[in-house]
């Protein structure tokens, strides 16, 4: 809206906006299935409830599943109980239900997550590219305290992110927060030390690498189990470090990809360049 | 217990996200926002998503935040620079 | 299930190689153009090996997870031939790239411009909502980054709108898929084609609502297509053809992929909207866009912002096309598609190459283009003729068809095409002008314009391919017509190939 | 089944290739396309009526039949046309203008196509391709810049007038499901009777192209422009007879009207919509006399006269008797030889004197003989003099109406009639007679080639004048294929009954002689002395006084000035006005529209948030 609109004009507007999206979303969540006393199959798609990609194909296959006349599912699937540290060779086999549909189900898609990101990063660096010009000093030095405090902090801070990431397939997090906590310390070693750059080829390789690392992992997968970004590695037992396959290779390669990116991006953004154009 | 917790997170993650908009200091909304970030952080976790929390921990409240404040310190740069 | 997986390389090697450029810029910043010429390439001759080949239709799984559980690409007719398209016209602007991009950081654009090729046919090539959200999201921001883009501010201001607005139209997706998933508890697209009529309708009609405006941002229909004008003038020529020739063809399958095979059924629609169905109201939608887009190009006097609402109101003419929704109109859209980005492609690259020569972007600077260089003004009165349909080249079969059909639907649709054709004398005014001006002879001898063979090749083949359309415009047109029946018969071609034992309710 | 006749249309295209790649040199350019006019000719030949061709391909889902064949109005029109175009590209073999040879081999390609297409899709086709060929041919006259602005302005109408055609073939189509013009004519003819409105309504999106293409009254006011800014060696064949495809496709709608259940008759016994059409006709004729009495610019005059007579040939085949349809038909061919003759010598005089204005000629007479005996004839014939070939078909046309009992569009074109002599006169005396200004003291006659032509068109225009049944009987059976009944055409003479016991040909040779009598008269006895143009009414005095500039002395300056003084009110009257204001209206509202795209990031946004929101409330209000 242009600027002489009288501001009362755009308060009842926006008001407006919202309270369609509200009435919408209200309507929407009302009409939404509730979990309880509500034949959930017949909202959820129905074979995402057998957790057993084989035997729903199987039921798929035998035509059942979209007849009108449905039955409940868990008459017909067998239920067999998981148990940690014991239950080996799952169709998964990772203990994060999360990290499991989001490498493993539904990889192309993290692919495509962490491409977004990588080009969010190359548009940002492309933007701000130039010729460097050194930083002058800050008016303020940071106190030693400071300097001291955040390479010690850094030190955990990068160890923590690497344990995220690691153990994406056993406990809460994964590769993308992981990279981001490695990247959160790299912003501490910025404020904390006067005129600190990182190795900017360093960055770049570690960047380009760790992405062929997820490609090639999808490729193998390709060519050796007939289809892109497929786990070609046993699942081993449930809760180990050494399960699910290659979820924890593309966590790696994702955590490194994502540090080693948003810290390019935090460099790209402190340092100073000045514009140059052939 | 949680549910009231939950209650005073979202009543912060309101108020924080009513000064992010109505601040006249470019700063502080960024600050609030980061706040924003970091209740709806806990709010992940309270719903039963960790994996969601952590990143929106790191990212929301950590990074951004900082990028935001990287960026407002050159806008402010270049605006003196075109003064002068 | 027909199975042919490495189809899935058509994004892979892209990926591998976007992930690996910035390793060859250690190397050379040249190197990274030639590889991104070789990446499109083998793209594109990949994709024209499938499509002649005929393996399609196939379904490729990601991950070993069969649809509807894990990921699929589908490789239909369709898919194949747009897929085909896109690569070939990003391979032609790669090679016009080689001697348009210097300065600046030439290796993240090598990155983003293979990228941006990569996102469109993924867009294509999908076949799940919420992945196609994934990529949309790699065509778009690629597309804010080159759009920023080159030496000049005015280049920064576009790419913040489209920023701005697209961002806003990738939420309203975002929404509406996630509405759409409460319902069904599915993302995939054949799944939800098959059980769209289990949902529950007023909350369908919001999702529906929200999607289509998520995604008539990129397919540039009137009212969430302010940015065009202002991007496509902002941004650097070889963007600028990307983004009408490229960027335009994702977007508008995507819209129709959504609104054809997702929220419609065979020959009728589900989705209905008081008397109206839903592709009549995006028929309102692409006539308005036709409308204002003419009309706003006539008094421009810039040949860049005019090129701009040009393909604004070709974009319409295209969805006008499709919203028939009968075989012949899809068909017509289709062939429409295809036409509008051959054509405004090789405008937008003889624009760059004009301007580069210091004949500036301004009509009058055209005066007498025939003297100084015969070859240019040739290839822009050919681009010039199929936009504005004349027989002979491309755009007459497409615009007869999309004509055609409108008129067999008959009922409102005649006056539909009617303002449409209203709006097409007023098109035919801005181009003759430019093209009269180019053969009208100046007094003043200015120096001849040189034009190297890097840009000369993408416009002698894009000006060649358009002639040769025109005079056998069944190169393309029965590829079109598989296609359109794709679109037009979703059970029969789509929905079943994916999950062979689907019933619809 | 001939394949034959596809030829016509396949070699025009290979030499308009050939011709295009030769582009740059330009007298091998024009020697291809005489070359491939020739050629053409000669296939020509070897073509006869009811040939046929079939070539079918698969385009839109189906397979569609591009039908050619071969009627009897199609072969007369063909050949008048390819003749004519040998001869022209023959004498422009000599020719410096700019005109493309590539371009008019495009236009032929498509000429024969339109006149050869059983088919709309066809039709359309070859209609399209001659619409754009030609506007490119407009391009490149001498005044560069008015050029320019009449092959836009011809462009637009032409397009406008495309579109609407396209319109009524699918509509057409949707109707019937065949794209056959002989189908659709006869399912309109058979619709007449129940639905007269909607009949008259498809027709008429046909007609409205046909008239803009011929230059009828609302729409004529492209052709002066384009007619006196297009390249000389190109304007010719584009009054000749690009002029000649509007009435063509009026032809083959008109036998629609045979019918006359639908409408009632209206005055003289033909249905009102024919009467209408008639009363079109005649008044392009009257106000294409009227404006070309007032020019100035050569040219522009002959295209004025151009209009009138293609006035004349509306008025006569909208009777639709068999003497009217006769008649117009005739006279077009006779439009076509007599316009062609006077382009052609002007072609000479404007690249000998380098203008085309008539205030700065004059004179040229004794420096370019031959051209000035071409010109004589043709204007004698424009005007209707009996010997020559433009006398028959006007007495036929008034024949027609006096059948018909149409008193006052007698009374209207023998006005007209009387006007074209008066703008004929002028344009002869200014040009060829009265002084010889002293800068055109070096030019020369036309050169040998351009002899020959003209020798060949002075002794076409005479020969068709006074033999007219050769061009009559083709005329004849084409009006028996129409459903008419033919006249009776005598061996050689004219059509008996109309001239009761008066043999044609006799009063033809008596008038021949007698004229060539007169010529050897006036100059044996003819005494005069040549005075300097400057010196001849200023006795002496200085002009500057009264207000006079040197080009003011000219003889033929302001010609018919009580005459335009008389006119003067009715000139406030513009046609050309409505068109440029409806397009002044549209470029207002562009720019208008223009202003949504503010520039401005949040507007845009504004517009995205108010679109979902209309969407979104009206799915749910609905």
């Amino acid at each position: 809206m242009k600027n002489d609109t009288p501001k009362v004009f755009k308060s009842i507007f926006a008001l407006f906006v919202v309270a369609i999206f509200m009435i919408g979303l209200f309507y929407a969540f009302v009409s939404m299935p509730k979990g309880w006393g509500v034949n959930v199959n017949n909202r959820v798609s129905r074979l995402y409830i057998l957790k057993n990609v084989r035997t729903a194909t199987r039921l798929l296959d035998s035509g059942k599943f979209f007849a009108k006349g449905m039955k409940p599912l868990r008459a017909e699937v067998p239920y067999k109980p998981i148990k940690f540290k014991k239950t080996a060779n799952l169709e998964d086999g990772a203990a994060n239900v999360v990290t499991s549909i989001v490498v493993d189900y539904r990889g192309f898609d993290t692919l495509g997550e962490v491409t977004v990101l990588f080009l969010a990063a190359s548009g940002v660096m492309m933007l701000l590219f130039g010729k460097r010009v050194k930083p002058k000093r800050k008016k303020t030095e940071p106190s030693l305290i400071m300097y001291v405090g955040t390479r010690i902090a850094f030190a955990v801070i990068f160890l923590f992110g690497i344990y995220i990431f690691v153990h994406g397939h056993l406990t809460p997090g994964g590769g993308f927060p992981g990279g981001a906590v490695i990247a959160s310390g790299i912003l501490g070693l910025f404020l904390g030390r006067n005129g600190y750059t990182p190795n900017h080829a360093g960055l770049k390789v570690f960047e380009s690498l760790s992405g062929i690392a997820f490609v090639i992992i999808g490729l193998i997968g390709l060519f050796s189990v007939k289809s892109f970004l497929a786990n070609f590695l046993p699942t081993g037992i449930i809760g180990n470090l050494y399960s699910a396959g290659f979820i924890s290779l593309i966590y790696i390669a994702i955590g490194m990809k994502v540090g080693s990116e948003l810290a390019a991006v935090v460099d790209s953004m402190i340092g100073d360049t000045k514009e140059e154009w052939s | 217990m949680i549910i009231y917790v939950a209650t005073i997170v979202v009543i912060v993650i309101i108020i924080t996200s009513l000064i992010a908009v109505f601040s006249k200091k470019l700063l502080s909304s960024i600050i609030s926002m980061g706040l924003v970030s970091l209740g709806v952080s806990g709010l992940f976790f309270f719903l039963q998503a960790p994996d969601v929390a952590i990143t929106e921990a790191a990212i929301g409240a950590g990074l951004s935040t900082a990028i935001f404040v990287i960026a407002l310190k050159k806008v402010k740069k270049g605006e003196t620079k075109d003064e002068e | 299930m027909n199975i042919f997986n490495n189809a899935a390389l058509l994004i892979g090697i892209p990926l591998l190689f976007a992930f690996s450029i910035p390793l060859f810029g250690f190397i050379s910043k040249q190197l990274t153009k030639w590889v991104t010429i070789f990446v499109i390439g083998f793209n594109a001759t990949f994709s024209l090996y499938i499509l002649l080949a005929h393996k399609f239709p196939s379904v490729v799984v990601m991950g070993n997870w069969v649809p509807p559980f894990g990921e699929n690409l589908y490789v239909g007719p369709v898919a194949v031939f747009l897929v085909t398209v896109v690569s070939l016209i990003g391979l032609l602007i790669a090679i016009y790239n080689l001697w348009a991009i210097k300065g600046g950081d030439v290796t993240r654009f090598s990155v983003l411009f293979l990228m941006y090729i990569a996102g469109a046919s993924g867009i294509i090539l999908t076949g799940d909502i919420f992945n196609l959200f994934i990529f949309m999201e790699i065509t778009e921001i690629t597309s804010y980054a080159l759009a920023a883009y080159g030496p000049e501010r005015r280049a920064l201001g576009g790419a913040f709108k489209f920023l701005v607005v697209s961002s806003i139209g990738s939420t309203l997706y975002l929404l509406g898929v996630m509405l759409i998933y409460t319902q069904l508890g599915t993302l995939n697209i054949a799944e939800i084609a098959a059980r769209i009529g289990q949902t529950t309708p007023g909350l369908l009609t919001f999702a529906g609502v929200l999607l289509i405006s998520g995604l008539a941002v990129e397919a540039e229909l009137f009212p969430f297509n302010g940015w065009v004008p202002d991007t496509y003038t902002g941004a650097v020529n070889g963007v600028s053809a990307a983004l009408s020739g490229i960027g335009a063809i994702a977007g508008v399958y995507a819209l129709f992929r959504i609104v054809m095979t997702v929220l419609g059924k065979d020959g009728m629609y589900v989705l209905t909207y008081g008397k109206l169905d839903l592709m009549a109201v995006i028929a309102i939608l692409a006539t308005a866009t036709v409308v204002i887009g003419e009309l706003s190009a006539l008094t421009q006097k810039n040949v860049k912002k005019m090129l701009a609402y040009s393909s604004m109101a070709q974009m319409g003419l295209v969805a006008a096309g499709f919203s028939i929704g009968s075989t012949l109109g899809v068909y017509g859209g289709i062939f429409q598609l295809i036409n509008h980005s051959i054509a405004k492609s090789m405008l937008f690259l003889i624009v760059g190459v004009l301007v580069a020569a210091g004949v500036g972007e301004r009509i009058e600077n055209f005066k007498g283009l025939w003297k100084r260089s015969p070859f240019l003004s040739l290839a822009f009165t050919i681009g010039a003729f199929s936009m504005l349909g004349f027989p002979l080249f491309a755009g007459f079969w497409s615009k007869f068809a999309i004509v055609g059909a409108s008129i067999q639907r008959g009922g409102w649709y005649d006056f539909i095409i009617g303002l449409v054709l209203f709006a097409s004398v007023a098109e035919a005014f801005y181009y003759l002008r430019i093209v009269t001006y180019i053969f009208s002879s100046t007094e003043m001898e200015k120096p001849k314009i040189k034009v190297n063979l890097s840009p000369a090749i993408p416009i002698f083949i894009l000006a060649v391919a358009i002639v040769a359309i025109g005079v056998y415009p069944n190169l393309i047109g029965n590829f079109s017509m598989q296609s359109a029946g794709e679109f037009t018969h979703k059970m029969k071609d789509y929905v079943l190939n994916v999950i062979p034992t689907i019933t619809a309710h | 089944m001939n394949s034959n006749i596809i030829w016509l249309v396949v070699i025009p295209l290979i030499g308009a290739a050939v011709s295009a790649i030769v582009v740059r040199y330009k007298l091998l350019d024009r020697i291809v396309t005489f070359l491939t006019f020739a050629t053409t000719l000669f296939v020509l030949f070897s073509v006869h009526v009811g040939d046929s061709y079939l070539w079918s391909f698969k385009f839109l889902g189906t397979t569609l039949n591009l039908t050619f064949g071969v009627s009897h109005l199609s072969i007369f029109m063909l050949y008048i046309s390819v003749v004519f175009g040998t001869v022209l590209t023959f004498y422009s073999l000599i020719d410096r203008s700019k005109m493309k040879g590539f371009l008019l081999l495009l236009i032929l390609a498509a000429n024969n196509w339109i006149f050869m297409a059983n088919d709309m899709l066809g039709f359309f086709f070859a209609w399209e391709l001659m619409g754009w060929s030609s506007v490119l041919s407009v391009l490149g006259g001498r005044e560069t810049e008015n050029s320019r602005h009449s092959a836009l302005y011809y462009a637009m109408m032409s397009i406008a007038g495309s579109y609407s055609m396209l319109f009524g073939i699918f509509i057409l189509w949707r109707l019937t499901g065949t794209f056959s013009i002989a189908a659709n004519v006869s399912y309109l003819s058979s619709t007449l009777g129940m639905h007269p409105w909607w009949v008259l309504g498809i027709v008429s999106l046909f007609f409205v192209t046909f008239m803009i293409k011929s230059g009828i009254f609302p729409f004529h006011t492209w052709v002066p422009l384009a007619y006196a800014y297009s390249p000389d060696s190109f304007t010719p064949f584009l009054s000749g007879v690009m002029s000649k495809y509007g009435v063509y496709g009026m032809l083959l709608f008109l036998p629609i009207s045979l019918m006359e259940k639908g409408f009632p008759s209206a005055f003289g016994g033909i249905p009102w919509a024919n009467y209408t059409f008639v009363w079109i006709g005649v008044v392009t004729a009257v106000v294409g006399t009227i404006l070309a009495i007032f020019q100035d610019d050569v040219k522009k005059l002959l295209a004025y006269s151009s209009l009138s007579n293609l006035g004349y040939v509306v008025a006569a085949i909208a009777i639709f008797s068999p003497v009217g349809v006769t008649a117009g038909i005739y006279h077009a061919f006779n439009h076509l030889l007599f316009k062609g003759a006077l382009f052609i010598t002007l072609i000479a005089v404007i690249s000998r004197t380098g203008t085309s204005k008539m205030s700065e000629m004059g004179g040229l007479w004794k420096k370019m003989p031959i051209t000035f005996f071409t010109f004589f004839i043709g204007i004698a014939s424009a005007a209707g003099i009996p010997p020559f070939n433009g006398f028959g078909s006007k007495w036929m046309i008034y024949q027609a109406m006096i059948k018909q009992h149409l008193p006052f569009a007698i009374i209207l074109l023998f006005l007209a009639s009387t006007g074209a002599f008066m703008y004929l006169f002028k344009a002869f005396h200014s040009v060829f007679l009265g002084q010889l200004s002293h800068k055109y003291d070096n030019v020369k006659e036309v050169s040998v080639i351009g002899q020959i032509v003209e020798f060949f068109l002075m002794f076409a225009m005479i020969f068709f004048g006074v033999q007219p049944g050769y061009i009559l009987k083709p005329i004849g059976a084409i009006v028996s294929s129409m459903g008419l009944k033919p006249l009776p055409v005598m061996a050689n003479g004219y059509v008996t009954g109309m001239f009761s016991n008066v043999y044609v040909p006799l009063i033809g040779w008596s008038l021949a002689i007698s004229f060539i009598f007169g010529f050897i008269l006036f100059f044996v006895t003819a005494k005069h002395k040549y005075v300097p143009q400057e010196n001849n009414y200023t006795a002496g005095q200085n002009p500057q006084d009264w207000g006079l500039t040197p080009e003011t002395y000219q003889f033929s300056w302001n010609f018919y000035q009580p005459v335009e003084k008389l006119f003067a009110p009715f000139f406030k009257i513009k046609v050309d006005g409505f068109f440029r204001g409806v397009g002044d209206w549209t470029k207002a509202t562009g720019s208008a529209i223009k202003e949504i795209f503010v520039e401005n990031a949040q507007m845009y946004t504004f517009f995205a948030v108010v679109g979902l929101i209309i969407f979104v409330i009206a799915g749910w209000v609905a």
